[in-house]
């Protein structure tokens, strides 16, 4: 199955001579299991499909994100419905819809990178120096995600990025400094359990350093849930960016799917422009299901069980 | 002895499917037990024991199935018997059973009293007043203060709450009870006390017992009969003088002087090499072969049948093709096999 | 630790957690950049008009005194008057706080319940249809942004079936019929309901997966302890059996239902915008753009209270109904 | 025995937990700490083993963790060669930690089911810096029988049976040469079958290479194949020491004698009383002073509520219990230094030195 899609044989080649280091024979073995199954297959194919849109997107998009699209006769096409021409119609001012779909995959892509890499750095290092340190620190770094439980997560960003008027990077900043509480108390619940197991205590008695036994024994043991934590922060971080795009506090000129969306519900027209609306919600809502499947599946695989729990608790 | 027997197994075989095909948990098991007996069924761990604990009380996993023979209980067969049939006619009333891991049987989050009220009311038409009060007489039973059925399951110590299981399995007046490892999780003082409850209910006869554990110690001490079980199949079974005396089933006395004996501290301890295999299908050899020193090459050919060992009139049977040489074989090679004799030498 | 010490401990915890959130409000607020008379001056209201407004509203006090008339008027319930609307916030929030409530507290309460019972059956049989690919569709809800759900919904049933309005509470028509009826009359109408199906069905989607995933996870681990097995062998009937195990799967869900519902007061912020709702959300996002701060300082606090006594609640809830944890507390 | 140091020493080791909260500090309630083990005073000598017998929750895992220098003691001291461990510098515990290993009971949490055979060997001759590291993997796998070694070495513990993940940790536990072995129940969750070579192959590589071993159990039979001598522990304090075999035979406190007596016989035709021991061990908390077993004590005296003296009782066996030494008198000769005392001379006729350490 793996050498059936050529960039995946290649990946999966690079992973093999990447060595023997654990790790990788670690993800390589569960990658190797997951591709196996047809649907992981469709998911891991979409999030390829967003990937490589979002870095050739705006290349290949016929038009401009701000090409206003002109009939032969030079009329403004406004609200035109998918055509030959324009595949996925005009929108009221003219926009190339079918364009600014391809365009828009870039920001989808970036806060999801983004926001993923940032909720799930945080939550590993605060989760796995609280569990496996302890003591007073533990308590510190559990009472200060238990502060940012409390934070709601909506208003609190629609307060700071009106008032202090930020932009597209600084929205997928405030996200992930809140997001990364859930991953934090899983991973911190995950390691207290593996650190009281014999494998690190007998590491411990013959001498190894405290950074040495979360590097080889806590985090490769911890690493499968990292992983779906980090697929989950991607999928909430790409919902809660399009959400406040839509609601119009992220700066509009970012075109992403999250703001085609709310200009085409400002327009007043939603109901007659579908296919404004529609294909931007259908990309948003696929990302996310492929991220949030594609995590689940490697958990499974990986034998962490399937603890759907995770997309509960990041949320 | 000529009363009916409680329960008998006839040529039982177990299987479970799996990815890897039909794994055979129990091959051609037989054994008979009686009206008020005690019946020890010893093995290692894997060797299926468990797995005819619950298929006696028709709890196999899913993808069990009991593949060929027959097992009676008072004479009924009930290999094919339904959910409904073993909720309407066997459990409880006529078999009860005290399950492994003494810690969680019981539902944490109610009151032990109404766990005992639930299961007398789906099986009798005992009144709520009358459950609590058989339920209390049984506590003293066990040793625990009849004001503490009302508690939850938590507040015992795990001994305590192994008592209040044996409570339970008694609570209907079953005349099976089948405990399977009922003491692995408890101290040894612990353990002993569990035991001397099961003496007494044996004293007072009526209920007929399988005890299922890997230590045969405890069924030296508790039981009347014992099976030993290999890998899915009974290697030798008899009454527990009979076998403790005069076992030939090279695993039998093997797995005897495996295990340590605190009187005799200096006797070297039987080791048997290998681990026992996974049997795939159908088993048509003896599956301790691989770590018999005294195999043939018949024993690879062809299961090898329970069959009387002569000159004993008791059901002394033995399932080996060699039993005659090699337990002859094996005492030339303990010198010391009096074991009595070897008690408390220096320590040179 | 006993009981009562602990819910003594926890609810002056509770207590103190509130007058954090209000003082961190505080804080954050004072350090905003731009207030309300910013935009006065913007809209080209003369400074001395502006500097008598700040003289009133007390807003060249030092900020210890403000401090102190703030947390003070809090504590007694008042919370100030609205910038933008000139009258006292509480009066400005409460029927929006009640619009939000009449909405998400049955769609919230339907989603446990429909959602529970999902997990409860895809939780049941290991390895059937219904557990192995019955749970992709709900991640499939849950993985849609409410606000694309919501506008579905209305492309769907107000713009091309025409069967529901594409927003707002109730008809102008309805206003006046009832403008002198009691607060509370109109919101007994089938025009009310009417109003209310669709965001009502895209709180149910945006909930859905939370009890299902949770219970289902849950039901799997109560299956895997020994009292299942237990209740199995000693001949309890299967209704019997799913009810020990539904009242042990659902200890999880309930707990997350008050979570859940406080959350959502601030989470359907864009169920709210896109449905024209005047509720609480749509509040916060209108003061936001006003920069109205009595009422968004306010609105947040009120989110941030919610969120505290919900988690206050469940602690309680599970000291109750779970006798394992009712000593130890914590 | 050689007559020199031990290799370790315990001497009045005390290990408290408290398990006080920022609410208990800010309310100033006293909570008394659980007193998990309390004044054992042990040594080890080169080519010993000393065994530690109790039910779950005497304490015997904190004990352990104390000597792996997990914890640091609240109390008491442990030598090591004659040196005090508290005064360590870092080097020197990096050194103990060389030469002092442990096996642990459970062969399922033991090994790190993410490392290879080679990745668990590899490691501590990684944080010791030893070279030769195939050379020496392959002479210890020899050693614990698993041979060939090739044929184990890539494998993960998933891949072993219990009791090759058990040869594995012994492995681990000798990859460094140690001096001395601590073990904690290292055959308790194998089969017995499995059982008897682990135990054999563990006394043989004692006899081998001369280590000194320290054995945790629960398991008195199992504890009998492989120590000389046997301290008997309950809810934190060690209750009776003797050498094993005296103590099979002749236990002299009354809960040594109920754990002997406790222990099943794998003989039909001996007739063994069931225990007379009522109820379960306390909650090491609030144990007051005063003998820890007494309110299960079949042989409770008023006394007991005073801690009672360690005394030799015959010569052979030592005994924390009053039934064992006559109070009248208050024979100072009876009342023995416990550190003489552990240093081995178990023979009779001890001379009064003075008062016990702990009275």
């Amino acid at each position: 199955m793996l050498n059936r899609i050529p960039i995946l044989s290649r990946v999966s080649e690079g992973f093999s001579n990447a060595g023997n280091h654990y790790a990788i024979r670690n993800f390589r073995n569960a990658l190797g299991k997951m591709l196996d199954s047809r649907m992981t297959m469709v998911y891991a194919s979409f999030l390829v499909f967003v990937l490589l849109l979002g870095l050739v997107g705006p290349w290949i998009a016929p038009y401009d994100a701000t090409d206003r699209i002109r009939g032969e006769d030079g009329e403004l096409l406004r609200g035109e419905p998918p055509s030959l021409d324009h595949p996925l119609g005009t929108t009221e001012v003219g926009y190339d819809v079918f364009s600014r779909m391809l365009i828009g995959a870039r920001p989808t892509a970036i806060s999801g990178l983004l926001g993923g890499t940032i909720i799930i750095t945080i939550g590993s290092l605060v989760g796995i120096t609280a569990g496996y340190v302890g003591g007073r620190t533990e308590n510190v770094l559990m009472r200060m995600t238990d502060l940012v439980y409390g934070v709601p997560l909506i208003p609190t960003a629609i307060v700071l990025i009106a008032f202090f008027g930020v932009g597209f990077i600084q929205s997928i900043l405030v996200i992930a400094f809140v997001l990364w509480r859930g991953s934090a108390r899983v991973l911190r619940s995950q390691v207290l359990q593996i650190k009281e197991r014999e494998f690190i205590l007998a590491s411990k008695a013959t001498g190894t350093s405290t950074p040495r036994i979360i590097m080889k024994h806590i985090f490769p043991n911890v690493a499968t849930m990292a992983v779906m934590f980090f697929a989950i922060g991607v999928g909430y971080t790409i919902i809660i960016q399009a959400g406040l795009s839509f609601l119009g506090v992220v700066d509009p000129f970012v075109p992403s799917w999250g703001v085609m969306m709310r200009n085409a519900y400002a327009s007043g027209q939603v109901g007659n422009y579908w296919w404004w609306s529609i294909p931007p919600g259908l990309m948003i809502a696929f990302t996310v299901v492929s991220t949030f499947m594609f995590g689940r599946s490697y958990e499974r695989i990986s034998g962490g069980g399937d603890d759907e729990g995770a997309m509960v608790q990041a949320g | 002895m000529s009363e009916q027997p409680i329960l008998e197994l006839d040529d039982v075989t177990i299987q479970y499917r799996t990815a890897g095909g039909m794994l055979t948990a129990v091959s051609d098991a037989s054994f008979t037990i009686g009206k008020g007996e005690y019946f020890g069924l010893v093995g290692e761990s894997g060797c299926g024991k468990s797995t005819i604990a619950k298929t006696l009380i028709g709890a196999l996993d899913d993808n069990g199935q009991i593949s060929s023979g027959e097992i009676r209980y008072k004479g009924e067969p009930i290999q094919d018997y339904t959910e409904k049939q073993f909720n309407q006619e066997l459990r409880w009333k006529e078999i009860s059973m005290i399950p492994q891991g003494s810690m969680n049987n019981l539902d944490p989050i109610e009151k032990i009293s109404n766990q005992a009220i639930e299961i007398a009311q789906v099986h009798t038409d005992m009144t709520r007043a009358e459950a609590l009060e058989r339920f209390e007489e049984l506590f003293e039973v066990v040793g625990i203060q009849k004001s503490r059925i009302h508690d939850y399951p938590h507040q015992f110590s795990g001994g305590m709450e192994q008592r209040a299981i044996i409570a339970l399995a008694l609570f209907l007046n079953p005349s099976l009870i089948i405990a399977d490892e009922p003491t692995t999780a408890l101290d040894v003082i612990m353990q002993d006390q569990v035991f001397k409850y099961l003496d007494e209910i044996r004293e007072e006869g009526g209920a007929s017992m399988v005890l299922i554990t890997h230590d045969i110690s405890l069924v030296f001490e508790s039981c009347d009969d014992i099976a030993i079980m290999h890998s899915g199949q009974i290697a030798e079974t008899g009454d527990i003088e009979t076998i403790y005396d005069d076992s030939r089933h090279p695993y039998a006395f093997m797995l005897k002087g495996a295990f340590p004996d605190h009187r005799y501290p200096d006797r070297e301890l039987e080791i048997i090499d290998g681990y026992p295999p996974e049997n795939m299908g159908e088993v048509n050899y003896c599956t301790f072969v691989d770590r018999c020193p005294y195999a043939v090459d018949e024993c690879r050919e062809m299961a090898p049948e329970l069959e009387q060992w002569e000159g004993t009139e008791s059901d002394h049977l033995v399932a080996c093709f060699r039993s005659e040489d090699a337990y002859e074989e094996h005492q030339r090679s303990m010198p010391e096999s009096d074991s009595e004799s070897t008690e408390v030498h220096g320590d040179d | 630790m006993s009981k009562v010490r602990y819910y003594v401990l926890r609810t002056l915890q509770t207590v103190f957690m509130l007058w954090l959130a209000a003082t961190l409000l505080f804080i954050l607020f004072r350090s905003m950049p731009g207030d309300f008379t910013d935009r006065m001056l913007f809209a080209g209201a003369d400074p001395a008009a502006v500097e008598a407004f700040r003289e009133d509203w007390g807003l060249n006090d030092p900020l210890y005194v403000q401090y102190y008339r703030y947390i003070t008027n809090l504590a007694v319930g008042n919370a100030g008057v609205s910038l933008e609307y000139r009258v006292p916030v509480i009066q400005y929030i409460r029927m929006r706080l009640f619009n939000s409530f009449i909405l998400i507290a049955p769609g919230i309460t339907f989603a446990y319940l429909l959602g529970s019972l999902y997990g409860l059956l895809a939780g049941m049989k290991r390895g059937s249809i219904i557990e192995k690919y019955g749970i992709i569709p709900i991640i499939f809800l849950g993985a849609f942004p409410s606000f694309v759900t919501a506008i579905f919904l209305i492309v769907i049933f107000a713009s091309w079936l025409g069967w529901f309005p594409t927003g707002g509470l109730i008809t102008a028509d309805t206003r006046r019929l009832f403008a002198d009826a009691p607060w509370w009359r109109r919101y007994l109408t089938g025009d009310f309901l009417w109003h209310a199906a669709l965001p009502f069905t895209a709180v149910v989607c945006r909930y859905l997966f939370l009890p299902s995933l949770i219970m289902r996870t849950s039901v799997f681990e109560v299956q895997g302890q020994g009292f299942i097995f237990y209740n199995r062998i000693t001949g309890l009937p299967a209704v019997n059996r799913l009810r020990h195990i539904a009242k042990h799967a659902s200890l999880p869900v309930i707990t997350l239902y008050p979570v859940s519902m406080t959350r959502a007061i601030g989470g359907l912020v864009l169920i709210e915008i896109v449905f024209n709702w005047p509720g609480i959300g749509a509040a916060l996002v209108d003061g936001v753009l006003a920069r109205d701060y009595p009422v968004v300082q306010f609105v947040f606090f009120l989110i941030a209270a919610f969120i505290i006594i919900a988690n206050y609640a469940v602690d309680i809830i599970y000291g109750i109904i779970d006798p394992r944890i009712a000593v130890e507390g914590e | 025995m050689t007559e020199n140091e031990p290799v370790l020493k315990l001497e009045n080791l005390q290990k408290y937990f408290t398990d006080e909260s920022l609410k208990d500090r800010i309310l100033g309630r006293d909570v008394s700490p659980v007193r998990a083990v309390d004044e054992v005073t042990i040594d080890l000598y080169e080519n010993e083993s000393i065994g530690v017998i109790g039910e779950s929750g005497c304490g015997k895992t904190t004990l352990l963790r104390t000597l792996m220098g997990l914890y640091k003691p609240t109390g008491g001291e442990m030598y090591y060669n004659g040196e005090p461990t508290s005064e360590f510098s870092k080097a020197e515990w990096q050194k103990y930690r060389r030469n002092v290993q442990i096996i642990f009971q459970d062969p399922f949490n033991s090994l790190d089911p993410k490392f290879t055979v080679r990745d668990t060997l590899k490691e501590p001759l990684q944080v010791h810096g030893l070279d030769n590291h195939e050379e020496r993997m392959h002479r210890v796998l020899e050693e614990v029988q698993l041979n060939p070694p090739e044929q184990y070495i890539d494998r993960y513990p998933k891949q072993l049976s219990g009791g090759e993940k058990q040869r594995v940790s012994i492995a681990r536990a000798l990859i460094l040469e140690p001096e001395v072995i601590l073990a904690d129940e290292p055959v308790s969750m194998l089969d017995v079958s499995t059982q008897a070579s682990i135990l054999t192959l563990l006394s043989n590589l004692m006899e081998e290479k001369g280590l000194s071993m320290f054995y945790i159990s629960h398991d008195l039979s199992t504890v009998s194949y492989i120590c000389d001598e046997i301290n008997v522990m309950y809810l934190g304090r060690v209750v009776e020491r003797s050498p094993t075999k005296k103590v099979l035979r002749e236990p002299k406190h009354p809960y040594s004698q109920a754990l002997i007596d406790a222990i099943p016989v794998p003989d039909p035709h001996y007739n063994r009383e069931r225990t007379k021991i009522e109820g379960a061990a306390l909650d090491p908390v609030d144990l007051g002073e005063g003998c820890r077993f007494r309110d299960r004590c079949p042989e409770r005296m008023d006394i007991c509520d005073i801690k009672p003296r360690f005394v030799d009782v015959d010569g052979e066996s030592i005994a924390s219990c009053h039934l064992y030494y006559d109070h009248e008198s208050a024979d100072p000769a009876a009342d023995i230094d416990e550190r003489r005392l552990a240093s081995g001379s178990t023979t009779s006729g001890v001379e009064a030195t003075g008062k016990a350490g702990d009275n």
